[in-house]
């Protein structure tokens, strides 16, 4: 999987044209073969950009900082990241009139051991889903499978997963890097950052945290998208992702098999409902 | 061939030695292999619930436990005190598991697990059996032949328990008789009480009950009656000649039990239905077989009952 | 999940916590106002007797309730929570409680995934007519809250010291 | 500086009794920020008020917290004193000590008085965060909605009315009347059922402040008190009412019967009728599921009798729309079907009737022309016997309640058959007879020495059938025997249940309803005609079982309430209701989704002062908004807060525990 040339093309193209003002894209550190986000703002600097199986952040995240904002905007996404697009476009964060999307008909990218991501490896929706241009041979929607941690969590017991997301908790440090780099969080103020709010009260502690991450998680329920940008940013390499797939997995088994931004126009699980949800577990 | 676990009871080899004969006969031509429960003990009833709970449900629930191990979906149970023993012991232990736990200490066979039905020969006919296999295996109808179904108290009541029919107007036996050809005449006395265990104790209340029970049968047309349990037939049978003396009438109903019906409707001699057990001679009502009420259809049906019987031949 | 699964989930509890033996389980309990509260409130008039251990908090509906005041209780407070509203299809603002219901629900398995008990956070559907069940519910919780322990002790903030 | 008062009530011996009230008042002075704490017998009344009014002023209390009843008791009440004293009277909260704690705990008296404490403690901790609201205005349609053209209907309608208010009267069938209108004569006074309501029919139809539509059911419901819309079905009736005179003609020609229902089936109507001929309005309808033309196409003969060309069988269904401001519910009740008395033969034995079907008979306008007959045979009864509690009070069979008006009823038969059939004779079989009410047990006297009528104490067991009689088997519980009656005739006295429509239009209006489908006031009793839904109201059976007295003063309460709800020109709503702060809205819209009142719309507001640059936020409808909460919860970046239960009240009183 490499469009680094079809992207430089297709980015030079829209300068030359006019039809962007900013392009969202990955750059080599030239450092191993790492990837970072790059913004570029002129067709001199397209031969910058490069695309392959170490494109591994989601872009979409940069839509929402200044360098973009209600500008014309070119960006590449996979499928991970055009379903988060597409929960943008709904919740109205960005305008489609000012994206040139160029979706990737993505093959999976490689985790930091070198080997295929976890997430790819359960993707349900490797084609981006939102597009002008697409990339790639699509090669469909996937059957949903639950996240083998989980499961291998679930398995523990009580007593076993108390304690070991009690050390989850307390090796947060509250940098609110997850938050940062989700594409998800735009709120203009957080509510875990509100002076009045009774869930910061300053510290760092493993009571704070936990309240913090566990709301956290509970916003992006139904809307997170899976890319894993909270887990890359980490200081503290938390297994952030344990709980989203969690509650995705809690969503998609009762809620008529919801995921995320799979949709146009279709918001998160929690501002929809439907008769025939679960009712058992209430007396 | 159809398999039924099958539960006689003390009366089935005794006082309603005929129910047991004529439903044996019945089975055979319905097809369903009687399995009688190897070991099989009291059902427990009148003196075991009227004194201990506790062996009222051990008692039904060793039973219940013995069938349970044979390979059979259904127990079939012709007395209708007995039925009712298993019945309720089936929903009682059922309901509470801690009753079934306390018991096992006192019945060894094993434990209960609930997987057998149990249901009233009445009703396993009705709904396992079917009124339209019935139907069709009747070679004899029992045309002419008007009887009032009864009941008594148990085979459908209490309702919660039993699950079958109208606790206060049944029909089922009713809709089998007409299946035999025989009709069944509106019968408003039907689940009412015979005096049942009062036999014994007060023979004044069973006269009179039971009497009650003779003149409304009478009043409503009946040539005979017919019944499901062997405590109403010989509560209904073997009282009438004092019942009779007792009112100064005479009723001259003999009782039946629907299996007697059944093996006749299917072509079985009348002396297979032992008719020395009846204290009331049954032979004038079955007289009435074949006889019609209306001269317009004497016309029509000898024809019909020749093709029949040619049919058959 | 699969059922196995599952059930290994509630069947272990969190370490005991070794309550001292004059301890009394803590249960908030947020009810609805229109449904619950109003049941609840004819429990009393009805003097149908139920375990003192529930604080009730009100709201206008279960929609109302944000799943963070479940975590902040168990936080901080209490050792189990009861959430109830009006029954579906009943509720006083039309669809609230349809919405709250799969809050509870996501919330409720998120918790439990991290290691809280599932017993901890309960639910429970009561009109205005149901003060018998009201009782029942606040008698199933305590006894299940007290049965699982103490969540935390000697953690008691007091809002106002 | 927070300064709270707590004040707790003894509430006489309902607090007192089982909550040590002098020990909370000493807990609740230690709580931080309680600058003053007292007891009081009965702090709703005038001195305990007063108390509270003294207290804040010489304390200059910030807020206030009353420990008694269920804020849904008396919170209006003490807000109402608290404002008195100057204070804003949402800077009140209420500890339920009564309903959750004195009267539930009633034999741990340590514990409750813990929990009163802690009830206290939480109650104080919310009012800190409490702020200052103000009511808010919002204008009001004088218009009201009546649903069902009963008694209940036709009084509430016309109360309303008289006041010069618009009224829209929704009546299901083809007339109004209800059940009323097919009683011969009423109790207790036997004075003609359709002597006193039909001049009222008449007002209804010709009153110029009543809109009648009849032959619609309502089908929508939107909007708040005072600022209804209500979606109204008319069904097609195939009959164009403005030119029809009502001459009848087509009535006589339609070749098509069905069982009437006027007359609880006891005879025939066609399919193009008028329920009865008093009927309002005086117009026939089709009946669509019987009518031939409409079912096969072929007949039309109605059309071709009727000399102003009024058929039409084109009509469709029509959707009316009113915008209105309150609603009045009269939907009357319907019978119990007695089918689960089969021990009573009932379904079997045709001279088995219902006490509705008496009614029918005896009546001038019935069927057998006020004469009762046996339908098995036409013959007169001479003996009649008449079970009452039939589904009433059974919690076996039928229903827990009482019916309450089957023992007068059963009462008035026992006389109109007397007065019918002059050599008949009545047994009434009865639990209890209650004749509570003006000149009620006189009646029941009437008829059991000037009627002779038998009553007996004790319940049927068995009805059977001997020759032509109905042999009734009862006990009679004064002589301890079992006694039987050959009667020619059995009258149940069937139970009344709600409409079974009712738990559908209580859901499509949003009210609450019972166990049985009655429909919940919101007081028992000092709100036995409003419902929880602000601007709702009940009349009659709807609410529960009674008799037209009661109907028909429970019908012009409603209009009472009613007038006054439309008083003024706006009303005041509770301000608790939810807010926007812009500042943090990121305008994803969704509260616009899980709002049930599209309350909230998205606006376009300019990035920063005098920017021309857009973004969007959400914007709440103050009069829309019913402050369900619902936006709140789901606000991600707490933008929006319901005022009277922020985030940070609630939050205080869960960590004030």
């Amino acid at each position: 999987m490499d469009y680094t040339k079809q992207i430089q093309d297709i980015a030079a193209r829209l300068f030359s044209e006019g039809k962007i003002d900013v392009f969202v894209g990955y750059r080599s550190t030239g450092y191993d073969e790492n990837q970072v986000p790059v913004i570029i703002t002129d067709a001199g600097e397209v031969d910058k950009l490069v695309f392959n199986d170490r494109s591994v952040f989601n872009l979409v995240n940069y839509l929402k900082f200044e360098q973009t904002r209600n500008k014309r905007v070119g960006i590449v996404v996979k499928g991970c990241d055009s379903r988060a697009l597409n929960l943008l476009l709904t919740e109205s964060q960005v305008k489609r009139d000012n994206l040139y999307i160029i979706g990737i008909a993505c093959e999976g990218v490689l985790g930091e051991d070198g080997r295929k991501a976890q997430n790819c490896l359960e993707c349900v929706m490797p084609d981006a889903v939102v597009y002008d241009e697409l990339l790639g041979t699509p090669s469909g929607k996937r059957e949903y499978v639950v996240n083998a941690d989980i499961l291998e969590i679930a398995a523990k017991g009580l007593t076993e997963r108390a304690a070991y997301f009690e050390d989850v908790f307390s090796s947060c440090i509250r940098c609110n890097a997850c938050r940062h780099s989700c594409p998800l969080c735009y709120c203009a103020k957080c509510c875990i950052d509100q002076d009045s709010s009774a869930l910061y009260n300053g510290s760092n502690t493993e009571s704070s945290a936990f309240h913090a991450l566990m709301t956290w998680s509970l916003h992006l329920a139904g809307r997170c998208v899976d890319c894993r940008n909270c887990e890359k940013a980490c200081p503290s390499h938390l297994p952030l992702h344990l709980l989203h797939k969690q509650n995705e997995m809690v969503i998609y088994q009762n809620f008529q098999g919801h995921l995320s931004g799979l949709v146009p126009e279709e918001r998160g699980a929690f501002y929809k409902y439907s008769l025939s949800d679960p009712d058992d577990f209430i007396m | 061939m159809k398999k039924l676990t099958y539960f006689p009871g003390c009366s089935a080899h005794g006082t309603s030695e005929e129910f047991d004969h004529t439903l044996r006969k019945v089975m055979k031509t319905l097809e369903v292999e009687l399995e009688e429960i190897p070991d099989w003990n009291c059902c427990g009833a009148t003196s075991a619930h009227a004194m201990t709970d506790n062996l009222a449900m051990a008692l039904p629930m060793r039973n219940l436990i013995l069938a349970e191990k044979m390979d059979n979906k259904t127990m079939g149970i012709p007395c209708a005190s007995c039925y009712s023993r298993m019945k309720t012991a089936k929903y009682e232990l059922e309901a509470h598991p801690e009753l079934a736990q306390k018991l096992s200490s006192i019945v060894e066979e094993g434990t209960f697990k609930g997987t057998v039905e149990v249901k009233s020969m009445l009703q396993f006919c009705y709904e396992e059996v079917g009124l339209e296999k019935i139907k069709s295996l009747v070679k004899y109808p029992l045309t002419g032949l008007k009887v009032a179904c009864y009941y008594g108290c148990l085979l459908t009541r209490p309702k919660a328990v039993t699950q079958f029919d109208s606790p206060e107007y049944p029909m089922s036996m009713d809709r089998l008789v007409e299946a035999l050809g025989a009709t069944a005449v509106d019968f408003d006395y039907k689940t009412e009480c015979c005096g049942a265990s009062f036999a014994i104790s007060t023979p004044e209340v069973v006269l009179n009950l039971s009497g009650k029970i003779l003149e409304m049968a009478k009043e409503a047309g009946a040539h005979a009656m017919v019944v499901a349990c062997p405590l109403c037939q010989s509560n209904l049978d073997m009282r009438q000649p004092d019942i009779e003396k007792l009112q100064g009438v005479k009723y001259n109903i003999p009782v039946f039990y629907f299996t007697q019906l059944m093996a006749l409707a299917f072509g079985y001699p009348v002396s297979d239905l032992l008719p020395g057990k009846h204290i009331v001679p049954i032979e004038p009502a079955l007289a009435r077989i074949g006889e019609t009420e209306e001269p317009a259809e004497k016309v029509t049906k000898p024809k019909k009952a020749v093709e029949a019987e040619s049919e058959d031949n | 999940m699969d059922s196995e699964v599952k059930n290994k989930i509630v069947s272990i509890e969190k370490p005991q916590l070794e309550a001292p033996a004059d301890w009394q389980p803590v249960i908030i309990g947020i009810l609805c106002n229109w449904c619950s509260y109003a049941g609840s409130d004819l429990t009393g008039t009805s003097r149908i007797q139920y375990p003192p251990n529930i604080r009730i908090i009100r709201v206008p509906c279960s929609s109302r309730v944000d799943p963070w005041f479940l975590i902040k209780s168990l936080q901080t407070s209490a050792d189990g929570v009861l959430v109830s509203g009006c029954h579906p299809g009943d509720c006083h603002y039309i669809t609230g409680n349809y919405f709250a219901r799969r809050r509870f629900l996501v919330t409720k398995k998120l918790l439990n995934f991290v290691g809280y008990h599932e017993d901890r956070i309960q639910f429970s559907w009561v009109s205005a007519a149901e003060g018998p069940k009201f009782a029942k519910v606040v008698e199933k919780v305590t006894q299940d809250i007290r049965k699982l322990g103490p969540l935390h002790l000697n953690k008691k903030e007091n809002f106002n010291r | 500086m927070a300064r709270v008062g707590v004040f707790v009530c003894f509430c006489g011996a309902n607090i007192a009794d089982f909550v040590d009230v002098p020990a909370v008042v000493e807990e609740s002075k230690k709580i931080k920020d309680v600058k003053f704490a007292v007891h009081y017998k009965y702090m709703c009344s005038d001195p305990g008020q007063q108390i509270i009014k003294d207290a804040i002023v010489q304390n200059r209390l910030t807020s206030v917290v009353v420990a008694a009843c269920s804020p849904r008791m008396h919170e209006k009440t003490f807000r109402r004193a608290v404002a008195e004293a100057g204070l804003n009277p949402y800077l009140l909260e209420i500890a339920n000590i009564r309903e959750h704690s004195s009267w539930v705990h009633q034999k741990d008296k340590k514990s409750a008085t813990e929990k009163a404490a802690d009830l206290i403690r939480m109650a104080v901790a919310k009012s800190i965060a409490n702020e200052q609201l103000h009511a808010i205005s919002v204008p009001v349609t004088k218009r009201a909605l009546v649903i069902g053209g009963g008694i209940a209907g036709i009084q509430a309608a016309l109360d309303i009315a008289d006041a010069k208010i618009p009224v829209v009267l929704v009546e299901k069938s083809p007339s109004i009347g209800g059940r009323m209108a097919q009683l011969d004569e009423t109790f207790p006074t036997l004075d003609c059922s359709q002597c006193i309501l039909t001049p009222k029919m008449v007002d209804v139809a010709s009153h110029p402040y009543i809109e009648l539509i009849p032959y619609s059911e309502v089908m929508e419901l939107d909007g708040f008190v005072g600022n209804y819309k209500v979606k109204i079905k008319k069904k097609a009736s195939y009959v164009n009412f403005s030119t029809c005179t009502g001459c009848g003609a087509c009535q006589q020609k339609c070749p098509v019967k069905v069982p009437n229902e006027y007359n609880m089936g006891i005879d025939k109507r066609k399919a193009i009728y008028t329920p009865f001929p008093q009927a309002v309005p005086n117009k026939p309808v089709i009946d669509a599921n019987h009518c031939n033309m409409l079912l096969k196409g072929k007949c039309g003969i109605c059309a071709k009798v009727c000399e102003k060309g009024a058929i039409d069988y084109t009509m469709k269904d029509e959707i009316i729309e009113r915008e209105i401001g309150a609603v009045v519910v009269a939907t009357g009740y319907d019978l119990w079907d007695p089918k689960p008395y089969e021990e009573y033969g009932v379904g079997r034995f045709k001279d088995i009737i219902t006490s509705l079907e008496f009614e029918r008979m005896v009546s001038a306008n019935g069927p057998t022309g006020g004469v009762p007959v046996r339908p098995s045979d036409g013959k007169v009864p001479k003996t009649v016997v008449f079970i009452k509690c039939i589904g009433s009070r059974d919690e076996a069979k039928g229903i827990e309640y009482c019916s309450k008006i089957c023992c007068m009823y059963t009462a008035k038969h026992a006389i109109l058959l007397h007065h019918k059939v002059h050599d008949s004779h009545a047994y009434i079989f009865y639990m209890d007879i209650r004749a509570a009410g003006k000149g009620y047990e006189e009646f029941v006297k009437r008829a059991q020495v000037e009627t002779g009528a038998t009553y007996l104490r004790g319940r049927v067991s068995k009805i059977y059938r001997k020759d032509d009689k109905l042999i009734v088997r009862g006990e009679d519980g004064q002589l301890g025997q079992v006694v039987e009656v050959e009667a020619d005739l059995v009258v149940l006295a069937t139970a009344i249940i709600p409409n079974k429509d009712n738990p559908d239009l209580a859901r499509l209006l949003g009210v609450s309803y019972d166990k049985y489908g009655y429909m919940s006031e919101a007081h028992p009793k000092l709100r036995p005609v409003e419902t929880a839904k602000a601007g709702i109201f009940l009349a009659g059976c709807t609410q529960a079982p009674k008799d037209i007295p009661d109907t028909v003063s429970q019908a012009s309460a409603c209009a009472a309430k009613v007038c006054g709800l439309f008083s003024g020109d706006t009303m005041q709503k509770d301000p608790m209701i939810s807010t926007v702060n812009t500042d943090n809205c990121s305008g994803c819209q969704n509260c616009i989704k899980v709002c049930p009142y599209q309350a909230i719309t998205a606006e376009e507001i300019p990035v920063a002062r005098g920017s021309k640059e857009m973004r969007i936020v959400a914007k709440i409808n103050e009069g829309v908004c019913q402050g369900c909460g619902s936006c709140a919860a789901v606000c991600r970046s707490m933008a929006i807060s319901l005022a009277g239960f922020t985030d940070s009240q609630i939050i205080n009183e869960i960590v004030s525990i």
